[in-house]
Order: structure tokens, then sequence, then C-alpha cells
């Protein structure tokens, strides 16, 4: 039953579980596989040669590795919001009910339409863009590009949120093992006999490495066992974690290691609580890299056929998975290790047509194997060309060493032309690999600061090797951590010959002979960017688009730059490589995102009486993480300009209650505070008497305005700061700097308080006798005790410590009560109740907006960056009888000019008009160009007090021109009228109203 | 008017209630609230710091940590928070006269700021507590690393964080700022979903 | 060889054996009118203005890894002119002119695709701080748009209008503004400069100046003297290196900015988003990659490389913006190093050494400014006084108090 | 990135604030040439590529502000010491 519902599965052996069939589809076909099997291995197991289309040619690709480094068997998983494009069959663990289907194709895989581009491949050379769609220009976006672009790209997204969840962790070791084949198996194991905290990662669902795939035997036990046993010790010890699943993809500085480990993609649905992936930051003191090696194709004609299929990938079909990629099989290798599927595959009974090795003199033992596979040797040939249909190979022509060319029968050619170690995360930090020409292969150099690199990674082919070096390298990273540790037996292994000669690309192939299969990029290609001088091979590389697909030419490079090598006439290191970047494999977004979207992206910062005003219906408005209640709609009230005006006109009339709990607030201390307050304000702060405010002003060093508030003497030694919400952190931090780097001489203590205070504002002629119903009797907070901008402890509500400024953001008679922010809910209810009587009434950051303009105070929108104290009007602040940090450079020319805008009132001729924030400012009757720009505004309101729009705003001269009238233009909203200039402040100039 | 006497509102009501939160069976973390902690930030005067230790060790028998350490006699610990800073924590005390009553007995060689309403504590513990924090946390808790008195300021998910491990099982207290306990017990709630969740005191 | 469809046929059938190289791979001459060093965009495209608007016979750019290695070669391609200060608008504004007839110009499809730039709006401030921005651009005769919540929606329908941390209030949009092929633009420079006689010298590194009495002689290079009377530097993220042979000190940080690009992907997103308060911005390119990128490092860099926080802060805007992204995967990560001036905004000016011309402090913004950069920077060098585009770009500007400061930061370079 | 803050130990990068060159310092504002001090001061940068000596703030730790001595080629640290001594 089984053998006929997997045509190319062999009868027994692999390392799959037969026990456990899994269903899953393909197009739409249902098939059967086995736990243990990738999707590549189920697909080659259901006789599945045809996965999908290249990129430009839309040329027909199968399987051509098993691994990671896959540039053709690319699907799309899963459906619905969780689509997933541009899968490697090769890494996809099997799962039932899983679903993929093949991609870049309409309308079917076998027919597609867009493989007529194969006919217009002479055109579609490297670079033809460049050269044409330029004619009429208008074409290129209507016709030429959309047209392009919908070609371009593999898969398709979703286009819908993703539903899945996420997460970021962060983990620490002594040693860091990347990659758990022998090598990183060897050096697990001696890092963890030292008892140092080990780490072991491995991209795929089984640890093992090359042993799942191979028939060596270590120890007299087969390699599986061998790593099952070695697995088994590893998991018993506390001090080893072992991740698979788990993909090292970065290296970034002092020794983190970017990893992502797939928790859920093999399952068939999401477990509750569990990320579907989860990305984890891995700080290691030593890091062992033990990445294996990466088998590369030879560059001739149709080598990208399906059934041409790298040679070592056919031993993991063949041995890991018991699947078969061909019923004839071809050997195409220049290297030793390609004869293993020779042998495997006779093993195995699969027939070996022939075995082309262009080395013309073969061992006694390789020419043996030959014979006894049944194959026919051709020493010193080469294959020219493969041919087939769309779902395979059929033939392939031979030139032998004689010169003649035979044409041969097979389904699937095993093609080995060497290997490439595995060194991308070595050069993340940004050195440079080295050739090493006894191997032909680039090899790392100077790694990373504490990862040192083993096994095939390393260019150690063989397997002994790998077994020694990665316990060397195991035992000296345990040791550089700080451990003892000792070299383990290494296991006996049989011989692992690696002899190999280069050969990059057969001469005379007659086809198209692709060197990156997933970008399509052919030798041609090469030769063609080569003679218009995109010879760098980066510029080959942008030029061709060559390592640019999602496999990162991982298969591709190397034989690039050797064809480039040969055609500049330069040695391949001479050539040199492109740059490796992170990621190693691709990693989904949503990972680098974590826990970190949605409503979650930023923490979210609540006011103290947060939850009173959500009982109230309030909505939140964001500012500096905080959500502040905006107004507080009455039932009935559905235009927010309502509840504002209501808002303003109960706080002018009677009394209300703000949470100002979010501006910032600074504890500064010690005998030097006020010194040291003199130094960051423009003012001077070391005369203030106690209990009493002042307001402030403190500039960056470039003159420019940083922020503004008040600030209160408590007590001789003890200042209270506050700062704008927004700028509560950038405070704090610039007079950490004072304090530490300018002037560390200076005893002053600072401690942020904002979060201990909930903060009220209490304004309007009623706020008094509001806050007389919340203080505590023996407490005297008459005008004549507590005047204007004075400042007092006292005790609440029987008993309750609190702060008491006499301040006022909205002009009115007000005070800003403090009390320990556990109180603040409390506190707002008692203000609630014992303001009832006088018809308190909560307002929120609207209305303090309008209040604020009303009286001309800046906020945020006039602090932008660019303003100096005087363009506030504020140039008589700025004390000449100390320094203070932005002084001398406010005295440039630029800054001091008094033809700079000025911050003035502004309100519409016509009463009824309403203003907008951002319009400029034109003179009457001028030309709307900018040479005429003259200014623009900044805030508006409608004043419910004046019964007419008001506005704030920056202009040229402004100080001076009060009365006059100029035109505010605002062409994105379609708006031009004229506004009359006048004092910012709209509402009680002489202040009388502050001082009852 | 002394008749509107105010309670109190812990940084975590309506946060750690929410539906599901108790729900999610196990006990790979326990939670528990911990709103009797009185806490004021007590900064060494220019040149006074050794003073100050003086002082603290003479009036409350507690050496100051040179480092970010927690030491504590009976109710009260102090954690070094920075060069010459410490935070003082009081179990059980008047979290409103804490900071005075501090000021008194360590007279002029420190600068005192009170801390007891600023801070949102939660105290975890339990077997998985490791891998929870691991999620947001920067900070390697590994018993042969992190021990019992250790102390971290850092950030949790973004969110800036106080954190001292009091014992072996392990337990920890985290401290963030109150306005981000929503946010803070959000992402605990979350990270810890997968191992179950137990809260003491919710 | 003039490129054509014509051409690309013609060689097509003659099995592409023909091409020429689109530049001359010259061998330093020991003495040039005018040594342009660096062979990033801003630098070839000064060569070629050079010759064809000005005339200029014997020009080299010096280019010391292969040309477009910098950060042409590596920047997000956004192209746009919605700037808000006056120094600023018509200098951006005469750059997107020159995009809009580049190709027919120097006959090479750098593929300058407006698309629109769209710029999010999440609250009142933003938005009152983009209505003037908006309406400057209109007082300098620039496109521009502003939108509201519905009509951005319309545009971009799957931004996360439900869940955000930061809700979509709506968005300002230029119109002409959009991408261009990066790559191309340096390649297409450089084929135009070479038709004109500009000498390319790649791999020759500029690594000391002869100044005599004051006056510029001639540059070292790694491949020997090059003599030289007047020497225009346009080196970007290596700005401080090269001056500081000179004496120059300067008001510049070198820091890094990275991007990012997807794996390929049929076309999903329109347009170019800026997610301003979330430090994200996206656009996809024509191979279907989505092209991504947000705020800089952080602290002074010469690695070319960028480093993981960043990459993990620029994700989380993505999927705060845009969780379709989610499962889409990164497929590759680097980093480019700007030269980050005091103010945000360029330099192009001569030096105190005569002889010796300054254009530089582009920081993340000098791709989209490539062809003025060039014109202007080529008539400062021709005429010997500032082009009226550029004249705000002075040196002396942060002595004077005059700086051009779109973001309000201050001297700080990294906030920029 | 790691930095080794002298309190708090090595923490990771995202937990500082970058402010720039710990090499230029604050000139007194009585000289003569105070304005042309001030402007080297606060626009001038050597801005090497090499080792450098740079103020960074340890925002979500102890709030100390550091020198760190990094190689702005490399991002080796090579050593972190407070601020706050320098003067004192
Ligand atoms: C990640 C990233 C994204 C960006 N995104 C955008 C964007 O979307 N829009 C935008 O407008 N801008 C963007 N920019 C900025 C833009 O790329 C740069 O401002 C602009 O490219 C700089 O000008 P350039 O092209 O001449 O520089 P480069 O291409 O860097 O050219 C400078 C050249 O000088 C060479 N050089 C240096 N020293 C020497 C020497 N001693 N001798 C000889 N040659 C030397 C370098 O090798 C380099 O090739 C981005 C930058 C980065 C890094
Ligand atoms: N004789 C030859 O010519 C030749 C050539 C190549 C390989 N080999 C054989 O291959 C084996 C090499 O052993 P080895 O241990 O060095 O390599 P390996 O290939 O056996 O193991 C490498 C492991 O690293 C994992 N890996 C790779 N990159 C990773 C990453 N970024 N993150 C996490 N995991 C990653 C892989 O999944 C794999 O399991 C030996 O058995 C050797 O004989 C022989
Ligand atoms: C707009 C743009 C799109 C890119 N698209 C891809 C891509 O599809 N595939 C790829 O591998 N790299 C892509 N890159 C990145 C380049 O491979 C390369 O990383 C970048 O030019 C920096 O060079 P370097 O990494 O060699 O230092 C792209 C770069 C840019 C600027
Ligand atoms: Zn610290």
């Amino acid at each position: 039953m089984a053998a006929q519902s997997q045509p190319a599965r062999l009868q027994s052996g692999g390392l799959i579980d037969r026990a456990r069939p899994l269903e899953f589809q393909f197009d739409g076909r249902k098939m059967t596989g086995y736990a243990g099997d990738t999707l590549a291995s189920a697909l080659v197991a259901n006789g599945v040669t045809l996965t999908g289309r290249s990129f430009k040619y839309h040329r027909p690709r199968g399987v051509l590795t098993a691994g990671s480094e896959e540039p053709n068997a690319l699907v799309e998983l899963r459906g619905g919001s969780r689509r997933e494009p541009n899968t490697k069959a090769t890494t996809v663990e099997l799962f039932a009910g899983l679903e993929a289907r093949s991609q870049n194709r309409w309308p079917s895989l076998t027919f597609d339409a867009l493989s007529v581009n194969s006919l217009f491949a002479p055109l579609l050379v490297a670079g033809f863009y460049y050269k044409t769609f330029m004619w009429p220009a208008a074409f290129w976006e209507k016709l030429y590009e959309p047209l392009i672009r919908k070609a371009a790209g593999l898969g398709r997204a979703s286009g819908l949120p993703d539903p899945d969840t996420y997460e970021k962790a962060f983990a620490f070791c002594d040693v860091l093992v990347i990659g758990g084949g022998p090598t990183g198996l060897m050096a697990a194991l001696t890092a963890c006999r030292a008892g140092a905290r080990v780490i072991l990662c491995d991209e795929d669902f089984g640890f093992g490495g090359r042993l799942l795939s191979e028939t060596f035997e270590i120890a007299g036990i087969s390699g599986a066992s061998w790593v099952g046993e070695t697995v088994a010790e590893l998991a018993e010890s506390a001090n080893v974690t072992l991740m698979r699943r788990t993909t090292v993809f970065g290296v970034y500085d002092t020794g983190t290691y970017g990893a992502l480990e797939r928790v859920g993609d093999h399952l068939p649905t999401h477990v509750p609580h569990q990320p579907r992936q989860r990305l984890w930051k891995i700080v290691a003191k030593r890091a062992v890299l033990a990445a294996g090696a990466i088998e590369r194709p030879i560059v001739f004609g149709g080598n990208d056929r399906p059934g041409a299929v790298m040679a070592a990938a056919v031993r993991s079909y063949v041995n890991r998975y018991a699947a078969v990629p061909g019923r004839r099989i071809a050997v195409f290798t220049n290297n030793d290790d390609g004869w293993k599927t020779v042998a495997d595959c006779a093993a195995a009974g699969i027939p070996v047509e022939a075995v082309i090795d262009p080395r013309a003199n073969l061992p006694e033992g390789l020419r043996n194997l030959a014979d006894r596979a049944g194959a026919t040797l051709f020493a010193g040939g080469r294959v020219l060309d493969a041919y087939g249909v769309s779902s395979g190979l059929q033939a392939i022509d031979v030139e032998t060493a004689g010169g003649s060319i035979v044409t041969l029968n097979a389904d699937c050619l095993a093609m080995s032309g060497g290997w490439n170690p595995a060194l991308a995360l070595t050069t993340h930090l940004g050195s440079r690999p080295v050739w090493r020409p006894d191997i032909h292969a680039f090899v790392a150099s100077a790694p990373p600061p504490g990862l040192e690199v083993a096994g095939a990674a390393n260019g150690s082919l063989a397997l002994a090797a790998c077994l020694a070096e990665g316990a060397a390298e195991g035992a000296k990273a345990a040791e550089a951590a700080g451990f003892s540790a000792s070299m383990p037996a290494i296991p006996a292994v049989g011989a692992d010959p690696t002899g190999m000669m280069p050969l990059w690309k057969v001469e005379r192939s007659r086809t198209k002979a692709f060197v990156d299969f997933q970008n399509d990029v052919t030798a041609k290609d090469i030769a063609i960017s080569e003679s218009e001088g995109y010879r760098s091979v980066e510029h080959l590389k942008r030029y061709t688009a060559l390592g640019m697909a999602t496999d990162q030419g991982k298969t591709a490079n190397v034989n690039a730059l050797a064809i480039m090598a040969a055609l500049t006439g330069k040695s391949i290191p001479e050539t040199g490589v492109t740059t490796f970047r992170p990621p190693y494999t691709p990693v989904a977004i949503a990972a680098f995102a974590g826990h970190h979207r949605g409503k979650h992206f930023r923490p979210t910062r609540l006011t103290p009486s947060h939850l009173w005003a959500a009982e109230q219906g309030a909505p939140f408005v964001e500012t500096g993480q905080w959500l502040r209640a905006q107004w507080y709609p009455r039932p009935g009230e559905t235009d927010w300009l309502v509840s504002v005006s209501r808002e303003v006109n109960a706080t002018r009339s009677g009394v209300g209650v703000c949470d100002v709990s979010t501006l910032g607030k600074i504890d500064i201390m010690g005998a030097d505070a006020g010194a040291f307050l003199d130094r960051v304000y423009i003012n001077t702060f070391s005369t203030l008497a106690i209990g009493k405010v002042r307001y402030g002003v403190m500039l960056r060093e470039d003159g420019i305005v940083m922020d503004d508030g008040t600030t209160a003497r408590l007590a001789d030694h003890h200042y209270y700061m506050s700062t704008t919400t927004v700028n509560a952190a950038k405070v704090m931090q610039h007079l950490e700097f004072c304090h530490q780097v300018l002037w560390p001489e200076l005893d002053v203590q600072l401690a942020s308080a904002t979060e201990q205070w909930a903060q009220f504002a209490i304004a309007g002629p009623n706020a008094r006798d509001t806050l007389r119903g919340l203080i505590d009797p023996e407490f005297d907070i008459s005008n004549e005790a507590l005047p204007y901008m004075g400042a007092t402890t006292l005790t609440i509500c029987g008993g309750l410590p609190a702060r008491l400024f006499r301040i006022s953001f909205s002009g009115e008679l007000a005070y800003e009560i403090a009390v320990p922010a556990g109180y603040g809910d409390g506190l707002i209810r008692a203000i609630m109740s014992v303001g009832a009587p006088f018809g308190v009434t909560p307002y929120g950051t609207e209305a303090l907006g309008v209040m604020r303009i009303e009286k001309g105070h800046a906020a945020g929108n006039e602090l932008n960056g660019t303003i100096t104290a005087a363009d506030l009007g504020l140039g008589r602040m700025m004390s000449t009888k100390k320094d203070y940090i932005g002084r001398v450079m406010a005295e440039r020319p630029g800054l001091a000019d008094p033809e700079r805008p000025r911050l003035v009132g502004f309100k519409p001729v016509d009463r009824a008009q309403r203003l907008r924030a951002g319009a400029h400012f034109l003179p009457l009757g001028a030309k709307a160009v900018a040479a005429n720009d003259e200014g623009f505004m900044t805030s508006v309101a409608f004043s419910p007090s004046l019964n007419h729009w008001i506005g704030l705003g920056y202009l040229k001269n402004g100080a001076s021109r009060l009365g006059e009238r100029v035109r505010a233009h605002d062409p994105v909203r379609g708006l031009e009228f004229e506004v009359e200039i006048c004092d910012p402040i709209f509402i009680d100039p002489k202040g009388e109203r502050l001082r009852v | 008017m002394s008749d509107l006497a105010l309670k109190p509102l812990s940084a975590f009501r309506g946060h750690l209630a929410f539906t599901g939160m108790s729900e999610a069976s196990g006990a790979g973390v326990t939670l528990e609230v911990r709103d009797d902690l009185a806490m004021a930030i007590v900064i060494a005067r220019k040149g006074r710091l050794a003073a100050l230790a003086e002082n603290v060790c003479q009036t409350y028998g507690i050496d100051l940590p040179a480092g970010p350490k927690r030491v504590a006699a009976g109710s009260l610990a102090f954690i070094g928070t920075g060069p010459g800073q410490f935070l003082a924590v009081e179990q059980g005390g008047d979290a409103l006269t804490f900071a005075s009553r501090l000021a008194g007995a360590l007279g002029d060689a420190a600068s005192i700021s009170d801390q007891s309403a600023s801070r949102a504590v939660l105290r975890v513990s339990g077997p998985r507590v490791r891998g929870v924090l691991a999620k947001g946390l920067a900070i390697d808790l590994h018993p042969s690393v992190f021990r019992p008195g250790d102390a971290a300021l850092s950030s949790i998910a973004l969110i800036g964080a106080h954190l001292w491990q009091l014992d072996e099982r392990p337990t920890y207290e985290i401290s963030v700022f109150r306005s981000l306990a929503g946010s803070f017990a959000e992402f605990i709630w979350s990270s810890a979903a997968e191992y179950g969740v137990t809260i003491d005191n919710p | 060889m003039q490129y054509s469809a014509f051409s690309l046929l013609k060689n097509a059938l003659t099995g592409h054996r023909h091409w020429q190289p689109a530049w001359r791979d010259s061998e330093p001459r020991s003495q040039y009118d005018v040594v342009i060093v660096g062979g990033g965009g801003h630098g070839l495209a000064t060569a070629y203005y050079l010759a064809k608007v000005h005339g200029v016979k014997n020009i080299a750019v010096l280019e010391k890894s292969y040309i477009g290695s910098g950060n042409v070669g590596r920047n997000t391609t956004i192209v746009r002119s919605n700037y808000l200060l006056p120094g600023n608008i018509p200098f951006y504004e005469w750059s997107m002119k020159l995009w809009e007839g580049l190709e027919q110009d120097l006959n090479y499809n750098a593929m300058v695709s407006q698309r629109g730039v769209l710029n999010l709006i999440h609250s009142d401030t933003q938005r009152d701080a983009y209505a003037r921005r908006a309406n400057a651009m209109r007082l300098h005769g620039v496109d521009s748009v502003l939108l509201d919540k519905d009509e951005v929606r319309k545009m971009v329908p799957f931004l996360n209008y439900e869940n955000a941390r930061f809700p979509i209030q709506g968005g300002m949009l230029q119109p002409r503004g959009g991408t261009v092929r990066h790559d191309a633009v340096a390649w297409g420079y450089a084929r135009a400069g070479d038709q004109r006689g500009v000498d390319i010298i790649q791999n020759c590194e500029v690594t000391g100046f002869r100044i005599s009495n004051g006056k510029m002689m001639g540059v070292e290079t790694t491949r020997g003297y090059i003599g030289a009377g007047k020497v225009g530097l346009a080196v970007a993220g290596n700005t401080s290196r090269v001056a500081t042979i000179a004496g120059l000190r300067l008001p510049i940080e070198s820091h890094v900015l990275q991007a990012f690009v997807s794996e390929g992907i049929k076309p999903l997103i329109p347009n170019v988003i800026t997610f301003g308060a979330g430090h994200f911005y996206i656009s996809q390119s024509d191979k279907g990659g989505l092209v991504f990128g947000g705020d800089i490092d952080g602290y002074n860099s010469y690695a070319q490389r960028g480093n993981l926080p960043t990459l993990e802060d620029v994700c989380e805007g993505g999927m705060a913006l845009m969780p379709m992204i989610g499962r889409i995967r990164l497929l590759r990560q680097w980093g480019g190093i700007m030269d980050m001036s005091m103010d945000g905004s360029p330099i192009i000016d001569k030096t105190p050494i005569d002889g010796l011309y300054l254009n530089a402090g582009w920081c993340y913004g000098g791709f989209k400014a490539t062809p003025a950069s060039g014109w202007c920077f080529a008539h400062l060098i021709a005429r010997d006084s500032p082009h009226e585009f550029a004249a705000a770009y002075r040196m002396d500007r942060f002595r004077t108090g005059h700086m051009i400061d779109e973001k309000g930061q201050g001297a700080q370079p990294n906030l920029h | 990135m790691r930095i080794p803050c002298p309190y708090c130990g090595e923490r990771d990068i995202h937990e500082f604030a970058y402010l720039g060159d710990a090499t230029v310092s604050r000139p007194d504002p009585a000289r003569n040439d105070a304005v042309q001090a001030f402007y080297e001061y606060v626009y001038l940068r050597d801005n090497p590529a090499g080792s450098f000596q740079e103020l960074w703030y340890h925002a979500a730790g102890c709030h100390s502000w550091l020198v760190v001595t990094r190689d702005t080629r490399t991002h080796a640290i090579f050593g972190a010491r407070l601020a706050s001594r320098e003067a004192s």
C-alpha cells in the first residue's frame, strides 16, 4: 500500500518513522509521507520531480539540495492569513495535513504561460532593463514597470495580518556551538564535560548533520547511533541546552548571536500560549562554528533540469529518508566525496548508469567502485548538456576524455563540484574569507572575537578531522571561558578521502548553463557583465542579481567568481567574494518584532486618574507614551468641540480639574541645588525664596530652547522641578549630564519624582473654595498665606501629605495639588465630590490646550527645536549676570537677529472663520510664493471665552506688527483668509485673575 | 476635611485580574503584588558617602552595598542603584512617613526622595520564572551568576525595571514605574502563560 | 553605443558578443583640471555635469573601491522633495526635476518611479507640522497633499487601523516622490560621464593632498600622485577621514544607517510609506523585495554594518504598522556609513584651502539629492561661487547661527 | 553590542543612550574668544576611525554617564569608566 502511494520510497532503511504516516498535499494532490520526512523528501518519495518555476524564465525546477541552501524547491505553505511564501521544501518538516503549493506559475505548474519568457531569453539577459523601456518616458510607470513588477517576485504574501504570536528571548552561555554534526557534537560534548554552560543549536530537526545522511561508522556503530548516544549524554547534562530547529542567523557585536527557533512550524496547528517562532539573542563567552559545508553544483548546459540533484543530497534522500530521486542515476563529480553517491545508490539497489569524473587518473578503488555499481565510467569526461521535459531529466550528453560525445539516458544526475565551507557567520563582523588552494575553497580568516571554526566549516572535510577538530575547539572554548577541559577520546572512523580537481564550468555546453538557479543567472550573463565592464564581483552581483535571491547564492557564488576570474584572467582570490550579511537564512519579520506589535508596540503609561477617566467615557490621546484624557463627554454631547468648550467655560466661570501628573517632576537636592539650577536655566533660581515657584526656560548648548516649566523651592536644599510631559526623560538625562559630566564638583542630588506624585490642576474662580474642602483645617491657603506662585506642603483629607503649588497654566486662579500617586484615584474622586457644589468640571488635554492658547503659553507646537527664548518673547528672562547652558551660542547673529519670527497671536478678521495650524502668513496682496512667506500658525483653538477661533504663530517682526493684517495661506486645505495680528495673550493680559 | 480619608489604589488594579489570567493552569510561575513596600531614594551628599554608610550601619545595622546588591535587616533593605545611590525599601511600614523617618535618621549625609508610590512591585517566583524573564530581560539570571541578594536596574520588554533576587526558589521582586504596571502585567502574563501562572493576591 | 530596444535586439541576434564597457576602466593620468574624490552618486553626477554643463574637459573621478560601493549602492532609494525649510525645498525640488528627465538625459534606465511618498500622521501636533510643511512646499511650487484617515485607508488599506498603539490619523503625500534604482544611478552617470571624456578610476584611494601656500596642487593616491588644480570631495561617510588629511575639522560625525530587504514577493505595497512615530519606512522594489529601514544605529561608526537592536526596533515598527508583513522573511541586513552633520543638512561649499571643495553632510537623505548635488557642486567648482539652490549649504552657518535644522534636534547628529 | 558599566556590569546596548565625543570639554564662557570656543565645542568633531572616547548614559540602568573607549571600525570596546570621576 505504502509502496504504491510512495512510488519512490525504498522498502526499508532511513531515519523515517514508517509507523507514522502523514497525509499532505502538494498543488492539491493528496500524498503520504512519514514522520521524519521533510516536504522535499516526501515529494521525492512520491515521485514528484517538478516543484516550481524559476524567477525570470519560468523554467521548470525540482529539488536540488537537501538543506537550507536550496534555490529551487520554493513553495507556498498553509493558507489564508497564514499563507507563507518562498519556503524551502527542503527545510519543511512534514506534518499531518500540510498543504503546499508551487509558486510563480500560471495557470499551473506543468503548463506555465510565462515560460514563453524562455523564448525571449536572448533579450532578457543581464541588465536588459537598464537599456530599454525609456521611450516614451511616460510609459515607464504606466506600462513597463507594472509589467516588470508583476513578473518579479516569487511567492505571494497573504496580504492579511499575521495571526500568530512571536517571542524574543535572551540566553547566556559559556560556549555556543553552532551546528550539531559530528564536529559540533564533539565540541559540545567536550565543553559540556568541562562543566561549561553550553548551548548547541542546529537548524535541522535532528542533530547529527551529515551523519544522518551518510553511511559512516563511528567507533564501530552507525553514525546515527553514535549521534543518538552523544545527544543522550548532552541531554542529560544540566549545563547543556539543546536547541533543535534553531538557526543561528547572525553574529553581532561583543559575543551576541541572533538565532531563530521554529517552535511551532512543524505542528499542524498552533499550540495555545506558544509562539510560532522565538528569536533568541544568545550572549556567549565563546562560540564554535560547526556549520558544515555546502556542496556546489557544476555549471553545464541544462544543469537546472528537475532531476539534476546535488550528489550529497541524493545520499540524504536515499540514506536518511529512504527516498529515491531517480531510477537511473548518473553521477557527475570532480571529487572523491561524490563517489559516495555511487556506492550508496548501488547499495540501495538503485541503478547507476554512469559516473563522469573529469579526473583522468582515478585511483583503483574508485574504478572498482564504478565496476561494482555496474556504472559506465567516464574518467576525464564532462557532462556537456542535460535534456528533458518539464517534469524532468531524460538524457545527458557526455564529452569523453577523448573528445567524443555520448548521449546517455538518465532521469537523475547527481552532481558534485566540491564543497564550500559554510563560513558566512564568520564574516558578519567584517572579516573576509581567504582562499585555500589545497581544497579549492574559501575558508574563514580572522573570525569574530570569541568565535572559532571547526570541521567542514573550517575546510576540514574528512570525518576524522571533523571529530578531532570539534573536540579541540570545544576544549579551547571551554578553557577560554574559564573551565579546565580535557580532550576526550576521538572515536575511530574509516577513511574519508577528499581529493578533488576543480571544475567550475564545462566549456562547449550548448544550452543554458545556470550559475544562480533561483535568479536565473547563466554563465552567459556573467560573460555579458564582464564585457560591459561590470567586472568587480560586486558589480557582477548587482548587474545580474547573482546571489541576491532567497538562497543568497549559497550554491552559486563561488562558481560565479571562478567563471569571472577565468574571463578576466585573474585568480579566484584576486577576484574576491561578495559580502555575506545576516541573516544566514531568511527570518520572518514578525520574529524580530516579537511581542512588540499592535497595542504592545510600545509600553503604555496610565495616569493616576485613568480608571476614573475611563469610567467617565473619556477618549484618550497619546503624549510621550502616556494616555491622557482628551475631554469628558457628557451624555448627549457628540461634537468634541461642544464638550471642550463646555469644559473651558466651566473652568473659567467656576472650577475645573485636570490630571497633570504626566509632567516630568524632578527632586533637585543638595547644598548647590540653587547654583545648579542657575546654570541650567536662563533665569535665576538660587535667589528663589523657600515656598515660592518660578517659571524657567532651559536651553540646549546651541542656544535653542529645550524645555520650560516651573520649579518650586520646597526647602533650603530642595527644589522640585517640573518639565513638559514629552521632554521629561530628556531633561532628566540632560541634568544628569550637567551634574555628572560638566559640574561633578557641585553638591547636587537628582531624583525623578514623576511617578511618585499624582498631580491635579484645580483652576477657576472657585478653585480655592474647592480646595478648602480637601485641605486639613490647620492649613491656611488664603491669598495672603499662599499667594500666586507660592508653594507649600500640607496635609489633606485627614493627614495625607500633599504638595500644593499656586501656579496656573489656564490663567485662572489655580493650584496644582500633588499627593502620592496611589492616592490619585481617591483624590480625583474627592475633588469631584467636594467641588460638586461649585460645579467642578473635569477637563482634558483639549481644554487645557484651549486655555493655554488663550493665555499665549508656548507648548509642544511652539517649542519645535528651532526656537530661541527671544522668539517666544522671553528674551528679557535671559540673565546677563551669569553663565548658563546655551548662553554663548544664543548670541550668534543668526539667533540674535531681531528680524526673526516672533510668537504672536492671531484672530480671523471674519470672526466666523475657523483657523488651522500649519497655515503660512503672507502680506496682504502679495503673491503666494516662498519669497513672501512670513511665518506660520503653530496652534489654534476655538476660544469659547471670545467666541471665535484664535491662534498662535511665528511671524517675521511679529512683535512690532500688532494690529496689522496678514493673509493666512493654507493651500493644502484650500483655505485663504485674512487674520489680524495680536498679542499672544488673549485673555486677562494683566494676569489679574491669577492673583485673586 | 478629614471625612474624606483616601485609600491608595494598587497600581495593578484592573491589570492583573483580567480574564484568562488566573485560568491558566500550572504553577510555572507565581505572582504576588507587593503593595506593602515603602520606598525612598537615598543619595549620598557630595563627599559624604562614608558618613552615610556609617549612619546606615549604626542606625539600621546594614552595610551599604558598593554595587547593585540588596542588603536587608529585618523589614528594611538597602539596594544599590548607582554610585552613591540606594533604594531603601521597608516592608509593612508606613509609606507616608518612610522618607521623613529615613531623613531624620540619616541626617544631612544624604538627600532623600520619597518613592513609595512611584513603583509597582511584583514578586515572581516558581520553577519557570527565569524562562519567563528571559523573554524580556537581557540579564543572565543563571544561579551561578545572579544570586539572592543581587539586584539589577534594567529594562524588561522596553519597560524600565528594577529587579532583585530574594531566595533560591528562585524568587525575585520586580519594580516598575507605577504608570507602566498595566503594560508590565500584560507582558508577564503573556510570557508566563505557556508555563502556567498562579496569582497569590490578584 | 546608444542603448535602445533596437540595440538590445541587435545584440541579441549576435549572441551579445558586441557590448562595450559601460565606462572605460581608466588609468590615472598625471594631471587633471578637476579631480572628484569619491565615485558615489554625488561624485559621478558632479563629474558629468562639470563636463556637460560647464564644458570642463579634463576630469577624473577617483574611487577607492568599485563605483557605487558606498551609500549610493546601499540606500533605500527614496526620492522626494517634501522638505520644510526654505534653504532646502528649492534644492530638493530641483533634484526632483532632474530625476524626472534623467533617463533620457543619460540614456540609461534608472527606473525613476514616481509612486508617491506617504508620511503617516498620528497626532494633532504631527498634522499641524505636516500641514505647515505641505503648505511650505506649495509655496515653492512643489506638489503636496494632506490626507485624512479615510483617504489614507483608501490608498493603503492594509495598514493597522484598528489595533494600533499609534492610531493613524491621516497622512501627507507627495505624489511625485518615489524610488529610483540606486545602482543604476551610479552606473548611468558613470557611463554618461565617460562618454563625455570623464576618467573613472576605480580602486584608487586618495591618501593625501599636496597643498602649497594654501592652494591645492593634487592628490596622493594608492595609485600614485595625481595633479589637479581643483579637487572636489564627495566621499559621503568618509568625509572626516579624508578632510582630516587636508587638515580640516568638520561639523560631522560618521554613523551607520541600516537597510533591510525581504525575500521577493508579488506586488504588495504600491508606494513609499513612512511611519514616523515608529521609525519605519518601506517600499517594494521592482524585483519584489520589500525594502525598509528606520533610525540610525545611533553611535559613531565606520563599520559599514548594523546591529541587532535597530533591526528589532524597525521590525517592531513594521509589525505595528502593517502586520501583514509578519510572515514575509527578512533576506538581508546591511549598513552604510553616513556623514551626519550637526543640523542634519548638507554642506556644499569652498574650504579654507584654495581649490578644495566640499560636498558633505548628506546624512541619510542624500540619494534623492544626487542630481542636484552634482549640478550645484559642479557649478561651485566651475564658477567658484555657490549655485543659488545650494546657497544655504555654507559651512560657516554653524558659526553664524543659521542652521538648517529640519528636525529641530540641535547639534546631536545621531538624533537627526 | 555590550557595554561594561562599571557599576552595573556588562549590559546590552539597548539600555544606553549615546551622546558622542567625550574628549571635548565645555569652554570657559568668560574667555575672550568664547563664541569661537563654544562653536568648536558644540559643532566640530574629530570623528576618528579607530579608538574613540565617547559619552554614553546608562539610561535604563544606574543613570551614570560613562566614558567608553570603543573602536569605531570594529565596535570592540576597550573599557568604560564613570564620567563623573573625571573632573572631581
Ligand atoms: C541604509 C541607507 C539608506 C538610505 N536611504 C536613503 C533614501 O531612501 N533616500 C535618500 O535620499 N538617501 C538615502 N540614504 C543616503 C544616501 O545614500 C547618501 O546620502 C548618498 O548616497 C551619499 O552620496 P554618494 O552617493 O555620493 O555617497 P557614496 O556612494 O557613499 O560615495 C562616496 C564614495 O567615496 C568613496 N571614497 C571614500 N573615501 C575615499 C577616498 N579616500 N578616496 C577615494 N574614494 C573614496 C567611497 O568608496 C564611496 O564610493 C541612505 C543611506 C543609507 C546608508
Ligand atoms: N569527504 C568530504 O569531501 C566531505 C565533504 C563535506 C562534508 N563531509 C562530511 O560532512 C561532515 C562534516 O561534519 P560537520 O559536523 O563539520 O558538518 P555537518 O554538515 O555534518 O553538520 C553541520 C550542521 O550544522 C547545522 N547548521 C549549519 N548552519 C547552521 C546555523 N547557521 N545554525 C544552526 N545550525 C546550522 C546543519 O543543520 C548541520 O546539522 C563530516 O561527516 C564529513 O565527513 C565530507
Ligand atoms: C534597494 C535595494 C534592494 C536590494 N535588494 C536586494 C535583494 O533583492 N537581494 C539581496 O541579496 N540584496 C539586496 N540588496 C542588498 C545588497 O545585496 C547589498 O547588501 C547592499 O547593496 C549593500 O552592500 P554590501 O552588503 O555588499 O555591503 C538590496 C539593496 C538595496 C539598496
Ligand atoms: Zn550602570
